[in-house]
């Protein structure tokens, strides 16, 4: 430990990134709960800080390389089974890693003055900074250990978050997700420890990406399957996803939205940084399969959408579908597919984070997210309802805003999916996919007519509905500009991440090129 | 101009962003950024006509386009291409754009969202330009999606009524049905051209072999179900008369004069494909000219039994649609894209005509309007030119894109040239219908109609004018230089020569005139019957075997009634109405509430039930296994004694005897 | 003399106090079982002893001596408490914690 | 040889059978008798193996001490000297089952391994050398031993005593 | 002590030659007898009201205990001092051991000084005992032989025996302390017996000498029999110490009765023991049998896991449901035994495992017991819904019986995650199809186990006050003590689980 000092001090930045918000938690518990005020510009003050740092890095970032590890720290930390503590980032995580430093400031300054009940704003935000440091390192480590332990880090804020702040029925909401993720990290360490043994002795990613396709065809296949199990329930894959909708539900808003924008990236994440450079063999046997699931989920949740009566529960089911693209393109196994799919969570973040925020705006102000209930909401709060337009187009994948380019080029991909995989299997999978871009546009629309248009039910007719306050607007600009942003210059992510996307890639490509 | 050509939908684009953001404290709420931009918009437009008719021939179409995005080595770029095509596209949809903008400015007036009004406007210009200059296939899509948003945003306007938000939704939903095959068909076309969306190089593979048959094809078949679902083809065509919900205005620049074209469009600008794909060259029956055909007829026969005026229009549209791309099944290119042309004149003049109507009357039904001849007078003679415009009467605009369709047709496509005479016959029939139970007669509502505004009048007016000389252009009277089959052609570098003009061809232009006068006077003499001057008997033999015509009117009558009014109307007709709202509208609503249906079954019985009750299920049964072993612990001491002596002999048996 | 004559009479002895010990209820006569399995081992470490001629059997059986006296005097004593807070030492009665 | 036999099965028979009764017995003070019986034997039957200080200590610790403590007990917790109505609990029956299964994979196991393999008598066991042993190899459990007696003493008192 | 032995060897015939004794070595024994005697003494000579002092020396003489095995521990070399014929060895494993043994009993004196204060219990003799108990332990950690780990295991158990039932007049106290009594006697008389077939068969009591007879190839059959019956039954005796299925039922009512430091000091210090005296036995002396205790500790391991677990699902009272909790704990810790036998590699990381496991289970459930200790205090109520609201409350206590709890569960990033991942390790590095099988069974338990670790969690945050009383817990400075400590150890090793895993690494067994 001692030793890794000087290391540390050399590059230190992705270590800030990760550790700031933890020690800003530690520092949160010291205030005394009364002074708010203090508490929330602390919270925001570190927040903000560790999005500077996100800020340099996106400065220092050497994109010519995008494929390198950079920033690197390794140093020893558990010398015994020999887990280093190995951080660095490259194309596919910066993103992902800015992602989330942003969407947590944004969640710090939209709950400024509405906390949920039962208020305590206190644990709240020390939660949040938690979560944030969970987050930051579960997309830095480069060791499965601590990657291990960063992932399963968010478990416990999140457990909290949804069973204390969620709603009428938070507490199996919380258990169900808690226990979900927990079975499929528990079969996830023993793939983890497998590769340990199998993999020449060490957990660090780079190396056994280097090793891992020495390792017999059955074995990979095995090990597969467990992170599959770690994964697939984090994303969550059909038929892992029943956590989700209620998690999403119960959950406070600040919680959806942290949930839906950087927690089920974790699991995608997973497979494009462990599962399938280390396993190329595996992830060729898997990817059909994958592909099925996921297109399953693409359809299956669309369904799901459409019988919802809770606006929020439809938009959680929506996550499942479009995690399906997200999927489907990363069992492409393709760059195309894969660059789609870091895109796709990017997007998805940025448009279904926003889609969870006016949820909860909609619910604070008409105490109730009942479909049959609701409408009218351009004429109550117009602001609030051509934004909620803006996001369900940007979600049904319009072309134009982001959503559209987290979809077409993983169905694109799925045309032509890696070398050795079935053909036709895959293009009856984009054929299938395509019809749910229209279901896409089916659930969401209606949504948007029930919610938006018409007339507010007699209930509502006289009640004051307030436009969007000024924290609403802090925390939903960015995002609005991200949606467009990247809508309008796909470049501006796809060239941080293709270089490193290919990196993923070579595994498979040389399968391929070696059958 | 050509180089830059990305101006024009540049500057709409622009003027939606500024609209959205000053447009409220503008002392016209905006309007003057619209059309103002518009309006430069439509002059650059010109220049660049003028520019391409100018080059010297044959004339290189501009291509000009920066890298986009890349991926794995592939590059995908945005640009433009800019030909005859694009140049023709772009004028008409910019001066039809600012029509119509200057004639909402009247419209519209006192709108609650008169500015947002604008701001679709013009961003749906912006996007409909921007699909006309693409010049790859990826970018093209893009714009597409937008219009179709801009006509959810546009056709949902007044979403204060559950109806209109839902006509929007379902053309919405309905276009993007289609829309999933163009999205295949832009990626099978993108692999089959070796990973690039660039068109021009499409079409010459297309034309040059570089691409098999079968993915063509495919590529065709998948890329035509789009068109299908944007140009209201047959059977995806009933949401247009739907999308009559939004406001008039917007109904005759997206639902008559642009948006639904961009099907035609498509087909028009890789054309390529089509002709390789569907073996165009080889004369016979295609898919395109079949849908086409079948929509004119269907479409035109639907006309008859409407009795809210927009939706005659639109169906008029859809048949008119069915025109365009029929003419190019049959290989009539140039005949397509003209009529695409005129159309757009004498059809936005038609809706925005209705509009004025409307505006006056304060509905949309023939039921209640009537004897508006004497009223609104400007409204009238526009009308009348517009109508017979679409009867097809010469020298109007109408005559000459049809006439060339159906002469395009009689090279090798025959049944075609007959569904086409007969649409025309049709056509005539039911404009005229139109136009008497409109301005004929007497006064059946209860509005007090009156002359619209000159905002309004103007544009009428000046659509008036260019359905009347509009057509002129694809006649030797323009000269050969600006003649339209000679600035407007599809020909691809290094690819062969596809696209033949053929002659004028002076007895198809008779049949077709006869037939369309034969279909006003057959309606006419039904309608207007009590017109026929009296007293003329004795004048001369002629007029008095007409008069004894005319005073067996009854038998007349029942001739027209019997043998062709009511046989069309009424059989046929109804029947077709019948089929189209319970059958295919059936079809479209019934896949929706199917939807819902199998949605919610999945939901309760698969998720909730069975996936959701495994995972329940096995926290129970670990429940019930606690329960179960709690019993074990008694809590007596010698019972806990009897298994620590039980245990240990049973496993000391196990392990010696058994190992 | 046989090794298992021993041997046996010891797995008797100790047959013997297993089933005291399981079916006696009486605490005092549940101890004095007890003392019977240990006697049985100690009859065998010492038979063990002999055969194979070590002291070590007998040593070990002095401790097991030793240590078994600790353990009844703790046991009565533990025995007599039991007694005086409920009157009885029917140790089948003490079954208040269970589950 | 034979006069040890004899004196083995003797003894035997005689523990077995105050065993037997020690565990059936219905009066509690007889049952502390039988007790005294088969720990005598057990005496007997170190002398038979030539462990006379064991056989001593056993005499002592046992039947001096251990049995007296134990009728205390019985004194103690008042039991009557007499017959008494049911000592045995519900399961007697399966204390019998698994008494005799024991007994019998004992048995099956023993026979098994030593089959008929003799001691080979060496003479008495000088008790030096037992003593040797205890303070030499043995030192350190010894010791402990004494802080063990010591702690039980104390705890004993500390729960027997009425306060 | 070695008066003694001096004085013997003087009256003992010349023959006899008193046994070398390496008085470093044993050090810690004697610093911690002397510290018994003090106590005793102390207990005489003060005056009742006074009974805090006793505390006191006892809580001084464990801090002083860990001098010696520091220095041990730091006199250079690889400190293995064998004594009496490699009877008594001194060696890293040895020297780990007590140290945690001396640590948990100085937490726990900790955790008891207000308790057994406020509880009017005689307080000299609780802490005598308490130190006995311990002195076992420590014996044990460096025994080779049977004898001496039979005394060993007797010192620490009765002491036991008599603490349970402290409480002398609560019935549940004395019924722990019968129960506990009479099972352990029952354990130790077969054990004994297993002993004593080992020894006829080995002809010694020297763990050593035991192993090379096991392996030798001796006559097949019949004796391997005896062994694997005398194996058994040893492995029973302890098996029931460390409360293993099904040798566990005594656990849950000792626990429930007994005083809730004891409840701690069993749970932790005295299994710890058994596992200890398993060590010593598996590793040294029956090595070579794995065919034998392989397949029994994999059986034990997997009911021990699943039932501890299950039963545990349906407890309403916080200690009975730690009680079964640490059943299942056991039963984690026995599961690197059951592959110990695959190759000597998996031997070393599946006693590493152990280890490591053995000394994050100490700190994380000496914690669970002290919030107990400190929220019975306000609540006078061992019912987990009594633990309603305490978040309101008592935020500090209840966030560290959060941390506490999914320790136990496992969840990183605290210390608990390392013991399971070690014990994963050691399961995967033997890599057989029945290795991993056990790794699976036991990642599910882990899940399950989540299931009432963290009722008590939601019961804390997410439930209201039971009549809505929030008079704030007054937490004596001893019990903050003991919490700073665990639950420092629980959170620093679960960031830097190095420091743990190199104990387990040092502490082999030779």
């Amino acid at each position: 430990m001692l030793a890794a000092w000087p290391v540390l001090l050399e590059q230190p930045v992705l270590s800030v990134a990760v550790f700031l918000p933890i020690v800003g938690a530690v520092v949160l518990a010291a205030i005394p709960k009364g002074r708010e005020d203090v508490l929330k510009a602390w919270a925001l003050l570190v927040s903000l800080a560790t999005a500077a740092v996100g800020v340099y890095l996106l400065g220092a970032f050497d994109y010519g390389d995008a494929g390198r590890l950079q920033f690197v720290v390794d140093t020893k930390w558990i010398p015994v089974i020999n887990s280093r503590y190995h951080v660095g980032i490259d194309g596919i995580s910066l993103p992902l890693l800015v992602l989330s430093m942003v969407i947590t400031v944004l969640c710090v300054v939209y709950s400024w003055d509405h906390f949920p009940e039962p208020h305590n704003p206190k644990a709240f935000l020390i939660l949040m900074l938690l979560l944030e440091t969970g987050m930051n390192g579960t997309f830095a480590a480069e060791d499965l250990i601590l990657f291990f332990v960063f992932f399963e880090l968010v478990l416990l804020p999140m457990y909290f978050m949804i069973g204390v702040w969620g709603g009428p029925n938070r507490q199996y909401a919380a258990i169900k997700f808690f226990l979900y993720t927990l079975f499929g990290s528990a079969l996830m360490i023993l793939s983890f420890l497998a590769l340990y043994f199998k993999g020449g002795q060490t957990f660090d990613i780079p190396l056994l990406i280097a090793q891992g396709g020495t390792i017999g065809h059955s074995t990979q296949v095995l090990i597969f399957a467990g992170l599959f199990m770690g994964f697939a329930i984090k994303v969550p894959m059909f038929p892992f996803h029943t956590w989700l909708p209620d998690a999403h539900t119960e959950a406070p808003t600040v919680g959806s939205v942290i949930l839906a924008a950087v927690l089920l990236k974790l699991g995608a994440y997973g497979f494009i940084r462990i599962a399938i450079p280390i396993l190329p063999d595996a992830a060729m046997t898997w990817a059909p399969w994958i592909g099925l699931l996921a297109v399953i989920g693409i359809i299956y949740g669309a369904l799901g959408c459409l019988a919802q009566k809770d606006m929020k529960r439809l938009i959680a089911f929506s996550s499942v579908s479009h995690m399906g693209f997200v999927m489907l393109g990363i069992a492409t196994l393709t760059t195309f597919g894969i660059n789609a799919a870091v895109f796709g969570m990017v997007a998805h973040g940025l448009i279904t984070g926003m889609l969870f925020f006016i949820a909860g705006s909609v619910q604070e102000r008409f105490k109730t997210r009942e479909l049959s209930r609701l409408g009218g909401l351009l004429l109550q709060a117009p602001r609030l309802g051509w934004v909620l337009g803006f996001c369900v187009f940007a979600s049904l994948g319009l072309p134009g805003l982001a959503g559209f380019w987290g979809e077409f080029p993983a169905i694109l991909a799925s045309y032509q999916p890696a070398q050795g995989l079935q053909l036709w299997v895959f293009r009856t999978y984009m054929a299938v996919a395509s019809v749910g871009t229209v279901f896409a546009a089916g659930y969401l629309l209606w949504m948007l007519q029930r919610v938006a248009f018409g007339t507010a039910k007699s209930e509502f007719e006289q009640s004051h509905i307030h436009d969007i306050h000024i924290p609403e607007y802090l925390a939903w600009t960015p995002l609005l500009l991200g949606i467009v942003a990247l809508g309008v210059f796909p470049n501006l992510l796809f060239h941080v991440t293709d270089k490193a996307v290919t990196v993923v890639t070579s595994g498979v490509t040389q399968l391929a090129s070696a059958r | 101009m050509l180089r830059n050509a990305w101006l024009i939908p540049l500057i709409p684009a622009v003027s939606f962003v500024l609209i959205l953001a000053f447009g409220r404290r503008l002392p016209a709420k905006g309007a003057e950024i619209g059309i103002g931009a518009i309006g430069i918009s439509f002059l650059l437009s010109l220049v660049a006509v003028v520019q391409w008719v100018g080059r010297s021939e044959p004339r290189e179409a501009v291509e000009r386009h920066l890298s986009w995005w890349k991926l794995g080595g592939v590059d995908i770029g945005a640009g433009i291409h800019v030909d005859g095509l694009t140049v023709m596209m772009l004028a008409v949809v910019t001066f039809i754009s600012l029509l119509v903008q200057v004639y909402s400015t009247g419209y519209m007036e006192g709108d609650r969202r008169y500015t947002y009004f604008f701001a679709a406007l013009s961003l749906f210009t912006a996007s409909m330009l921007m699909l006309v200059v693409a010049d790859n296939t990826l970018q093209l899509m893009v714009g597409w999606e937008l219009v179709g948003m801009c006509s959810f945003m546009l056709i949902g306007h007044w979403w204060e009524e559950e109806a209109n938000s839902s006509a929007a939704i379902k053309a919405f939903l309905t276009t993007r049905t289609g829309d999933v095959g163009l999205m295949l068909g832009v990626i099978t076309l993108f692999f089959a051209a070796g990973q690039n969306f660039n068109i021009a190089n499409l079409n010459r593979l297309a034309l040059t072999g570089g691409i098999s048959h079968g993915l063509l094809l495919t590529g065709g078949a998948l890329l035509f179900l789009g068109v299908m679902g944007k140009s209201a083809q047959f059977p995806l065509h009933v949401w247009l008369p739907d999308a009559m919900a939004g406001p008039t205005p917007v109904s005759a620049l997206i639902h008559a004069a642009t948006m639904v074209v961009a099907g035609v469009y498509l087909v028009a600008r890789v054309y390529g494909v089509f002709w390789a794909g569907f073996s165009i060259g080889d004369g016979g029956i295609n898919l395109i000219a079949l849908i086409g055909g079948i929509t004119v007829i269907i479409a035109a026969a639907l006309a008859f039994v409407q009795d809210d005026i927009k939706k005659v229009l639109a169906y008029s549209t859809i048949s008119q649609l069915g025109y365009m791309v029929m003419a190019l099944g049959v290989g009539a290119w140039t005949a397509g894209v003209f009529h695409l042309f005129t159309h757009a004149f004498f059809k936005a003049l038609l809706f925005l005509g209705s509009g004025s109507l409307i505006h006056a009357v304060h509905s949309n039904n023939m039921s209640e309007m009537g004897g508006m001849r004497k009223r609104m007078p400007t409204t009238f003679w526009t009308f009348m030119v517009g109508s017979l415009a679409l009867a097809g009467i010469p020298p109007l605009a109408g005559f000459w894109s049809k006439d060339e369709i159906i002469n395009g047709a009689s090279h090798g496509f025959t049944l075609f040239m007959v569904v086409g005479l007969l649409g025309a016959f049709m056509t005539a029939a039911y404009m005229t219908r139109a136009v008497y139970l409109v301005f004929f007669g007497e006064y059946r509502g209860h509005a007090h109609p009156h002359e619209s505004p000159k905002s309004m009048a103007v544009p009428l007016q000046v659509l008036g004018v260019l359905s009347v000389l509009g057509g002129l252009v694809g006649t030797g009277l323009a000269g050969s230089k600006w003649r339209f089959s000679n600035w407007v052609r599809f020909d691809i570098p290094g690819a062969p020569e596809i696209v033949k003009e053929h002659a004028f061809n002076f007895p198809v232009a008779t049949l077709s005139v006869a037939v369309g006068l034969i279909g006003i006077g057959i309606a006419a003499g039904y309608y207007l019957r009590n017109m026929f001057p009296r007293g003329a008997a004795e004048k001369s033999g002629l007029v008095r075997t007409g008069y004894k015509v005319l005073v067996n009117k009854y038998y007349l009558d029942n001739l027209y009634i019997d043998g062709v009014v009511r046989s069309i109307q009424y059989p046929i007709a109804r029947a077709a109405y019948w089929v189209n709202q319970h059958v295919l509208d059936g079809a479209v609503n019934g896949v929706g509430i199917g939807a819902r249906k199998t949605a919610q079954v999945v939901y309760d019985v698969v998720d909730q039930k069975v996936i959701d009750g495994a995972v329940n299920g096995a926290g129970f049964t670990a429940e019930e296994g606690g329960i179960v072993l709690r019993q074990t612990q008694t809590g007596r001491v010698q019972t806990y004694a009897a298994f620590l002596f039980g245990a240990s002999a049973l496993i000391a048996v196990g392990l010696v005897f058994f190992t | 003399m046989y090794l298992n004559q021993f041997l046996m009479l010891a797995a008797v002895l100790f047959a013997m106090g297993v089933y005291g010990v399981l079916a006696r209820k009486n605490g005092v006569l549940v101890l004095m079982s007890i003392e019977l399995m240990l006697n049985a081992v100690n009859i065998n470490l010492v038979a063990f002893g002999a055969f194979n001629n070590t002291v070590a059997g007998q040593t070990f059986a002095l401790f097991v001596i030793a240590i078994a006296a600790a353990e009844v005097g703790v046991g009565l004593a533990i025995i007599l408490l039991i007694f005086r807070n409920r009157a009885s030492v029917d140790i089948d009665e003490i079954d208040a914690m269970r589950g | 040889m034979v006069a040890q036999n004899i004196a083995f099965g003797l003894l035997a028979a005689a523990m077995v059978a105050a065993g037997f009764r020690l565990v059936t017995t219905k009066n509690v003070v007889r049952a502390a008798l039988f007790l005294a019986i088969v720990l005598g034997g057990v005496a007997g039957i170190f002398t038979l193996l030539g462990a006379e200080f064991v056989a001593w200590v056993q005499v002592l610790v046992y039947i001096g001490a251990i049995v007296v403590l134990l009728l205390f007990g019985v004194m103690l917790t008042r039991a009557p000297i007499g017959k008494e109505g049911d000592l045995d609990n519900d399961q007697r029956w399966t204390a019998a089952l698994v008494a005799l299964f024991v007994l019998g994979a004992l048995a099956a196991v023993l026979a098994d391994a030593w089959g008929t393999q003799e001691i080979k008598f060496q003479g008495v066991q000088r008790t030096a050398a037992v003593s040797d042993s205890i303070f030499g190899t043995y030192v350190v459990p010894f010791e402990v031993a004494s802080v063990l007696l010591l702690a039980a003493l104390v705890g004993a008192v500390a729960l027997a005593r009425r306060d | 002590m070695s008066i003694l032995a001096a004085a013997a060897a003087a009256t003992k015939a010349v023959a006899f030659k008193g046994p070398h004794l390496d008085y470093h070595a044993l050090a810690p024994e004697i610093v911690l007898t002397t510290t018994i005697l003090l106590v005793l003494m102390a207990d005489l000579v003060v005056p009742e009201d006074k009974k805090w002092v006793v505390a006191n020396v006892a809580s001084f003489g464990l801090l002083a205990t860990i001098v010696p095995i520091v220095t041990l521990a730091l006199s250079g070399g690889s400190h293995v001092r064998s004594m009496v014929g490699g009877s008594y060895v001194v060696d890293d494993f040895a020297l780990v051991l007590k140290g945690l043994f001396i640590v948990v009993g100085y937490v726990v004196a900790l955790m008891a000084s207000r308790y057994v204060e406020e509880g009017d219990y005689y307080e000299g003799e609780f802490y005598f005992l308490l130190l006995c108990s311990i002195l076992g332990m420590v014996v044990m950690a460096s025994s080779r032989d049977l004898i001496s780990i039979f005394v060993a295991l007797e010192t620490l158990s009765i002491p036991g025996y008599i603490l349970a039932g402290w409480r002398k007049r609560d019935l549940k106290s004395n019924e722990a302390s019968l129960k506990y009594y009479l099972l352990g006697v029952m354990a130790s008389a077969v054990m004994l017996y297993g002993m004593s077939l080992i020894f006829g068969f080995t002809g010694s009591t020297l763990l050593t000498d035991i192993g090379a007879a096991i392996n030798a190839p001796g006559p097949a059959g019949g004796h391997q029999a005896v062994v694997t019956m005398g194996i058994l039954f040893i492995i029973v005796g302890f098996a029931f110490k460390v409360s293993a299925v099904p040798f566990h039922s005594w656990a849950p009512d000792t626990y429930e009765g007994a005083p809730t430091p004891v409840t701690a000091f069993l749970s932790v210090a005295s299994k710890t023991g058994g596992f200890v005296a398993l060590f010593e036995l598996v590793y040294v002396g029956f090595f070579g049998r794995s065919d034998v205790w392989g397949p029994l500790f994999g059986i034990l391991a997997v009911l021990t896991m699943t039932v501890g677990n299950l039963i545990a699902l349906r407890q309403t009272n916080i200690v009975r449901m730690l009680a079964y909790s640490s059943i299942a704990q056991a039963g984690y810790i026995l599961v690197p035994f059951a592959v110990a036998g695959t190759s000597p590699r998996a031997a070393q990381s599946a006693l590493t495992a152990s280890i490591v496991y053995l000394l994050v289970y100490a700190a994380m459930n000496l914690g669970a017991f002290s919030i107990v200790i400190a929220v019975a205090r306000k609540t006078r109520s061992g019912e987990i819904a009594s633990y309603g609201g305490l978040f309101e409350y008592a935020p500090g206590l209840a966030v560290l019986m959060t941390i506490f709890m999914f320790s136990l569960a496992g969840i990183p990033p605290l210390a608990g995650t390392w013991a399971k991942i070690f014990v994963f390790r050691a399961v995967l590095d033997a890599g057989t199809g029945w290795a991993v099988a056990l790794g699976v069974v036991a990642a599910v338990n882990s899940v399950i186990a989540l299931f009432y670790y963290s009722s008590v969690a939601r019961q804390m945050w997410m439930t209201p006050v039971p009549d809505d009383d929030r008079t704030p817990v007054a937490v004596p400075a001893p019990l903050i003590a003991a919490l700073g400590i665990t639950v420092s150890v629980v959170v620093a090793i679960g960031i830097y689980p190095q420091a743990f895993a190199r104990l387990g690494e040092l502490a082999r067994l030779t």
